[in-house]
């Protein structure tokens, strides 16, 4: 074997990672396994507007761990770095209907896309609406008609909570879509990479980087970024990475943000809050108060060194949505 | 002579074999504009098409083994490969309709309709840097060839020598669908692991009909 | 800068990290910096046993991480892998005492036990009750006149957890002492790494691995274990971590037990997940019920890859204690 | 000739001066068989005691330089080394009481009480491979040296020559007390870094007292 990693066949690792997933949070959820898809422990919910995500594996938590009370009813892992196809989408479609319709939280990726698209319209023949959201939140992405747009990242994480406690509040289907639609419109995420990822069935580095260079605007699927720089001090990083982000939307002074410094899977925590530090001190200067944070890791590639900046511009809706409850493996509070 | 459904079943072998044997290549070429997982898609794919052709009931045709490899392919690959694949053989099941055999003009039909599918899903034009890239030139050979009379065999030579002109021509172009449009300028120097499997699968598909000529 | 790490200054990683973490979590710490130390925001309560607990920096979430309602009261983070010194502990002994006294959880490590020990002679001067219990749970550590003695390591997470919500009820400092020992006495750990680390001072890995060997037993400080042996599959890793912890106690058929599979700091959340899966396996196959479960990077060695499983022998009152509300950065649930 | 105040703050700065020299080096050793930070502690204590040297007032005595020392590794240090350093040097200043002026046989009484302060705090044995095997050795040789008439100089040069045969008699030793002892057998082969720290600071105080006996 020479993938280091804690895995037994590199072709079953999302098998028996979702295996341990539904034994470690047999409270919260519930694992089919054929086609493989986690649901809420208590789906569906009659009335409630049902919310599946998904997409490849190598994200997590994402979507699995935020599958629980006030987020998603379902997650779909697909392997590694491979969007599902539609038959658990499917499955997980059917298995959180609770009359209400259901919301389908894709990443902008073309995979991610096709194969909700077809879920969609099988699940619409059983008689399922479904309405799709599909995040792009990526600002290292042009988003123009010579790339496949931008990719959905960071801003992901906030639309399914946000999103959630919409659904779980009980918000009709449209005004579930309308505040995610919100949501993602107002979030903008840039990327970088200190080391590659490997993946399983692979087996060697998604790229290769020398000791003193980074890639900058990577996405979450161990892909390369749009530039190579040498290594910089980390406030000098989050500067490359908030730049774009403020300018895109933009973000002015007086907006009230939600500052999201994600890790990538790799990098220790107390790197993370540096950057966090720099990010709180380049807002605090451009009069963007910071109403709300979320520092960790929570949208990964793998093992990848690096981090995530997503800023999300509020009003007090979401805002009240982000503080309601949430209880699932990777986010929980109020209850 | 026709190909009929000896050759179809055929070149779901030859396709299963030659995208295990390329497996690595493909995860090598994707892993530098992409996200290395196209060898593993493509060949978890194909593997789970093998056992299901025992299936096959004895008045089976062409269409029904590609109509097969369609629901098995949006079934198990995955990725953006894995719905524009099955798109692609769905179609050409429907363009097989149920004929026993296939001349020339009737696979120049189906890989017409195969690539139409890619790009009803995928939106991709020529020059994109994806799939269609090969499918393109492999359908202009084949309907070129039908049209001077090939046979069957002639037009998927054809097809399959014009696929790997493709998939080679990908090298320079900068992407502007699939994932490696993200590295924009850095995409350029690399070949289209989606091309290059198109073309693996194009020649399958006349070597099995060389195959099916020669016995 | 030789160091592949999203920091600035090497020599300021610490005070820069406290400081994001002060920043992102203002609702639920004050953060102290000369010397510095991290306070729950509503500290001292009057009446209310503190709980303290620090360390060398380079294990987050540990100990910041876990101030907050039923946890700790204060955390003293030391330069990167190096104990605190006595002032910063005492500083926040005295920021936490209640007048109920104050309990310090100290992890055995030679500098930590000494630095607190001093910290604890000082706060008694001013008149502070303050006791310790020093966590040494570490199997891989033979326990005898012959070592420094076992390690504190995943299960003062545990500890931490359980005597802040019997602090948070309200039991006198001799209760959760007593409880504290309790857990400590219960508990069980023990760790492997895929990786080294690197400390940020030092620049240089902190040991060297080939390509296809990994350390068995290694603590938390980025110090090699006391095995290194060929990678296997990840079933195998984990049957070699868990006979150790199970003989030791031992863990016995009828036992109901707290399974905590901990990740160093480097590996994905969906390896953590697959060893989960074979640990309860097994605990399955002796008749030992999971009870609980923690799965995460709790208590880590910076970018290390590896994990560590921690086994807790429960009780009633620990179960209770455990379920309670816990309000912190990293651990959180009840409110 | 004894030793006096200038003897001490030169002792002070040529330590801050070597452990700086030497950061990488005890840092590797401490990599080797412990986590690292050795080198870094020791220059973080001996660079925060530099600045207050200056606040040392006019009357000063080795012994108030002694107890400056020792405050200021007890809240820089940190890890195992800050406690039992500032234990010694708090020890020693015990030991210097009022005097101005040491001679050798002070000296020895100064060394064992700071050795006898790492004991205490330690619980460390000789041959636990700990800096206990650089002042044991060191001890023993002033004392000795004292005892045969040496002066001052005479003592300190005798002890720093036994600490560094005894931070070099630690490499093959299995370490029984610190975070080396976790490794067992595999502590063996390599000079545990408290004792090369040890015998760095006692050579800077023979070398200190070298240059005041030429001055
Ligand atoms: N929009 C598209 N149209 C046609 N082909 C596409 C499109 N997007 C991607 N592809 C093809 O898919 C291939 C990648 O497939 P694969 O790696 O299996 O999926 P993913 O990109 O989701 O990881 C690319 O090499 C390209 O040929
Ligand atoms: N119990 C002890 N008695 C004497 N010296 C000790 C003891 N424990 C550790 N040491 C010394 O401390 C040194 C390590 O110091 P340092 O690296 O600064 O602290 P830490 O081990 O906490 O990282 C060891 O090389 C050893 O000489
Ligand atoms: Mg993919
Ligand atoms: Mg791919
Ligand atoms: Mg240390
Ligand atoms: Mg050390």
């Amino acid at each position: 074997m020479s993938v280091k990693k804690i895995i037994n066949d590199p072709k079953r690792v999302v098998e028996e990672s979702v295996a341990g997933f539904a034994a470690a949070h047999a409270d919260l959820v519930r694992v089919e396994t054929d086609p493989i898809h986690v649901v809420r422990a208590d789906a569906p919910i009659a009335g409630k507007v049902g919310i599946v995500s998904g997409g490849g594996s190598g994200h997590e938590p994402l979507h699995a761990g935020f599958v629980g009370f006030g987020m998603l009813d379902a997650a779909v892992p697909g392997a590694v770095f491979t969007s599902p196809t539609p038959d658990p989408i499917l499955a997980a479609t059917k298995a959180v209907d609770g009359g209400a319709g259901v919301l389908h939280i894709v990443k902008n990726y073309t995979g991610d896309v096709l194969n909700f698209e077809t879920a969609a319209d099988l699940a619409s023949v059983d008689g399922i609406d479904v309405r799709a959201v599909v995040t792009n939140d990526d600002v290292a992405v042009k988003d123009s008609l010579y790339t496949a747009g931008r990719r959905g990242v960071g801003g992901t994480v906030l639309v399914e909570k946000i999103a959630g406690a919409a659904a779980e509040r009980g918000d009709s289907l449209d005004e579930v879509a309308e505040v995610a639609e919100r949501v993602n419109a107002n979030a903008r995420s840039m990327g970088l990479a200190l080391t590659p990822c490997i993946v399983p069935h692979a087996g060697e580095e998604s790229f290769t980087l020398a000791e003193d260079e980074i890639e900058i605007g990577i996405g979450i699927h161990g892909e390369p970024g749009r530039e190579r720089i040498k290594l910089e001090p980390a406030d000098g990083l989050v500067d490359r990475l908030l730049a774009p982000i403020l300018e895109d939307l933009p973000f002015e002074s007086g907006d009230r943000v939600l500052l999201f410094v994600n890790g990538m899977g790799g990098s220790p925590l107390v790197e993370l809050y540096i950057a966090y530090r720099r990010a709180a001190e380049v807002l605090g200067e451009r009069g963007i108060e910071i109403a709300r944070s979320l520092v960790g890791n929570y949208i990964t590639s793998l093992e990848m060194q690096g981090m995530s900046i997503t800023l999300l511009k509020l009003d007090d809706e979401m805002v009240e949505l982000w503080d309601a409850p949430v209880q699932t493996a990777a986010l929980r509070w109020g209850r | 002579m026709g190909l009929d459904i000896t050759w179809a079943v055929d070149w779901v072998r030859r396709s299963a074999q030659v995208v295990s044997d390329h497996r690595i290549e493909l995860i090598t070429l994707d892993r530098e504009i992409g996200d290395g997982d196209h060898g593993e898609n493509m060949d978890r794919g194909f593997q789970a098409v093998l056992p299901k052709l025992d299936d096959l009931h004895a008045g089976s045709t062409p269409g029904d083994v590609l109509k097969l490899v369609a629901t098995t392919l949006i079934s198990t690959v995955g990725g953006a490969a894995g719905p524009l694949y099955g798109t692609a053989y769905l179609k050409a099941a429907v363009a097989a309709g149920d004929s026993v055999s296939l001349d020339g003009e009737a696979i120049a039909g189906i890989l017409t309709a195969a690539r139409d599918g890619i790009v009803l899903r995928g939106k991709a034009e020529p020059g994109d840097k994806t799939m269609v890239d090969a499918w393109t030139p492999a359908v202009d050979a084949a309907t070129a060839a039908a049209a001077d009379g090939a046979d069957a065999l002639g037009a998927l030579e054809a097809a399959a020598s014009a696929a790997w002109e493709g998939a080679a021509a990908t090298e320079p172009l900068v992407a502007r669908k699939g994932r490696a449009s993200y590295l924009g300028e850095r995409s350029a120097g690399h070949r289209d692991p989606g091309a290059e499997s198109s073309a693996l699968l194009l020649q399958a598909a006349a070597d099995a009909a060389a195959a099916s000529a020669g016995a």
